[in-house]
């Protein structure tokens, strides 16, 4: 079998995973109604019962759900497409493409050839005992200074920079969960519309990331819509009057 | 052998990694012509095939490995495992990094189309590439090291083949151009799907557009 | 030279200590009769004066060691300080070695957020840090030589500058190790992997017991 023929058995889909693609990219299902954990879960049992990994088919498969994965994400994203093939009439997005493909081709080449020249190279060996330590010893007196001890100073404070540093020394290891976001945001939401930043004042890294996965939820149910104007601006947040179900299931 | 010639084979003995020409020659105290005469006089008492050891030019320097007769005896004296052969993933992010050193991550994905953190990962731990400062974003660069081409057999990266060797011919750029017309509509409806109108229209139907056409060329598998 | 002689020179070549003759005919697939044979031939082709090493016959079995004619070259050679600039992986790593030694190799994974095993095997082989134990949980420690102190031009390790001066964040409270480690793991995005009840704690509590938060790390799967 091939990735592109296991037969999946989905809320929204009944067929093979081919032509699940190809009506996503026809845009007659909507991906944003497909749940893709549930098509790792068909593929998983499929594995299960063959009972062996084909690696070919499960590299096709994970390069196929990555891509899948890919779009849905940027589907679900306020539509910032990629800029470069934005600008370019369809013809000329192809075009663009179509490089970027003949470029992955050149460089999978070059890998097959290092494949080659490192298995040329199996059979040789080179020793690496450390040579005996009364040749190895160097004589202190003859040697001189050559580096800034600075140097290392400016290597510690790079390694504190970055990023601003959690305090973890009351609070332990943060557990939160995209349930207890989605009832936090809906409780805020319910007081109209809200900056991001309110809504994850206060809170560490983590959680603002999971509050973001709630966010992303919120909006694939249709229970909230999002506005930035500009790259790394302010986000407010705004609940949706509509019912969940404004995209029709295919 | 001369006296010269047998002290370089004692120094090579000594270096795990290859040794410069130049170090040689300061560690023998010799002119860089001495020196050459006794590497070759080497290279003849290390000829491939006349011995368990040959003497290779590698990574800028000279350096003895074993022949590949003895390949099979030292896998039974050497308890220790080889290191394994490269995943495709690792193969191609190697290949990324060698032609473009130095390169960030963020461009090696680009190109692969997938990320490369973990391959990117692996290659650094086996030390076959290093970090080469970072880009003006912040992005850590990458290179390879001498170790990359100690293993993979070279002196320099100039023995690497000019790359346009891999440039697809224009056949297969027509032919993957051609395959690109298809994407979508082959397989739509099953075996018998009837031919659909040209891929610019297909593409045009798409909405959003352009971003589709990129996804939906990721979508189609390739050859490999 | 015969096949079989040719594949014990190789073997011996890659060994470091003495190979009985035990283990060089199991790894050949030989009799020890003709093993003997094989050693003898070499005998003969490594004899004292001929080359640039010497077979010789220890208690524990037999090994190839260089010849003392090339003994004064090969301390030109191997006992001359290297000192190429660092690279960025290998003044990190030493910097983290010069300032909270001694430090196990874990512990400078997880501040650098990578692995730096290279540039720590880089740092030993130039002689600029050295091994100096074990932690309690077997990892090796490693700290600075007299070496690193002459190249660097300090007295003692009290003359290393006050890192304040490259210090983003003065105003942060705890000690230098404690905020290395906290700023690494949050390079890493928290604990990152699945870490076991109550163990947990003792990560995330940074108690004075640096080296056993920093040990953890060998007990901790990380992301590569």
């Amino acid at each position: 079998m091939i990735a592109a023929q296991l037969e999946l058995d989905l809320e929204v889909f009944t067929g093979p995973f081919d032509l699940l693609l190809t009506l996503v990219l026809r845009e007659e299902v909507d991906l944003l109604e497909v749940e893709l954990a549930d098509v790792v879960v068909s593929y998983l049992d499929h594995l299960e019962s063959r009972g062996e990994l084909d690696l070919e088919v499960a590299t096709e498969f994970i390069v196929l759900i990555a891509a899948l994965l890919e779009l849905k994400s940027r589907l679900m994203l306020p539509s910032e497409h990629d800029e470069l093939l934005d600008d370019l009439d369809p013809g000329e997005a192809a075009e663009e493409l179509l490089a970027r493909m003949l470029d992955a081709r050149r460089y999978r080449r070059a890998a097959e050839y290092l494949t080659q020249l490192l298995a040329d190279e199996h059979g040789h060996r080179f020793r690496s005992a450390p040579p005996p330590a009364f040749l190895r010893r160097v004589e202190l007196d003859a040697s001189r200074q050559v580096y800034d001890a600075g140097q290392l100073g400016a290597a510690i404070g790079g390694m504190l920079r970055l990023p601003p540093p959690i305090d973890l020394q009351h609070v332990g290891v943060p557990r939160v969960t995209v349930a207890e976001r989605l009832t936090h945001l809906r409780a805020i939401l319910r007081r109209g519309i809200v900056s991001f930043d309110e809504a994850v004042s206060g809170a560490d890294r983590m959680t603002v990331a999971v509050t973001l996965f709630a966010l992303l939820e919120l909006y694939k149910q249709g229970e909230a819509t999002w506005t930035q104007d500009t790259p790394f601006g302010p986000i407010t947040l705004a609940a949706r009057e509509v019912a969940p179900a404004v995209r029709s299931v295919a | 052998m001369s006296p010269l010639a047998a002290i370089v084979e004692a120094l090579l003995f000594l270096s795990s990694e290859p040794v410069p020409e130049a170090d040689l020659a300061a560690a023998a105290e010799v002119e860089t012509d001495e020196l050459r005469a006794a590497l070759a006089e080497l290279e003849q008492a290390w000829a491939p095939g006349a011995r368990g050891l040959v003497l290779r030019r590698l990574a800028g320097g000279w350096t003895l490995a074993t022949s590949p007769e003895a390949e099979a005896a030292a896998r039974r004296l050497l308890a220790k495992p080889r290191t394994p052969p490269l995943t495709p993933a690792q193969a191609e992010t190697l290949a990324i990094v060698a032609y473009l050193q130095p390169v960030s991550r963020p461009e090696i994905t680009r190109i692969r189309g997938v990320a490369a953190d973990s391959a990117a990962g692996t290659l650094l731990e086996r030390g076959l590439i290093d970090e080469a400062g970072r880009s003006p974003f912040g992005a850590v660069l990458l290179r390879t090291t001498p170790l990359f081409l100690k293993l993979f057999g070279l002196d320099s990266l100039g023995d690497l083949p000019d790359h346009g060797q891999w440039d697809p011919t224009p056949e297969e750029e027509g032919d993957l151009r051609e395959r690109l017309t298809r994407a979508g509509e082959a397989r739509l409806g099953g075996p018998a799907a009837p031919v659909q109108p040209g891929f610019e229209d297909e593409v045009a139907g798409f909405e959003p557009a352009a971003q589709s056409v990129a996804d939906a060329a990721v979508l189609t598998p390739q050859p490999s």
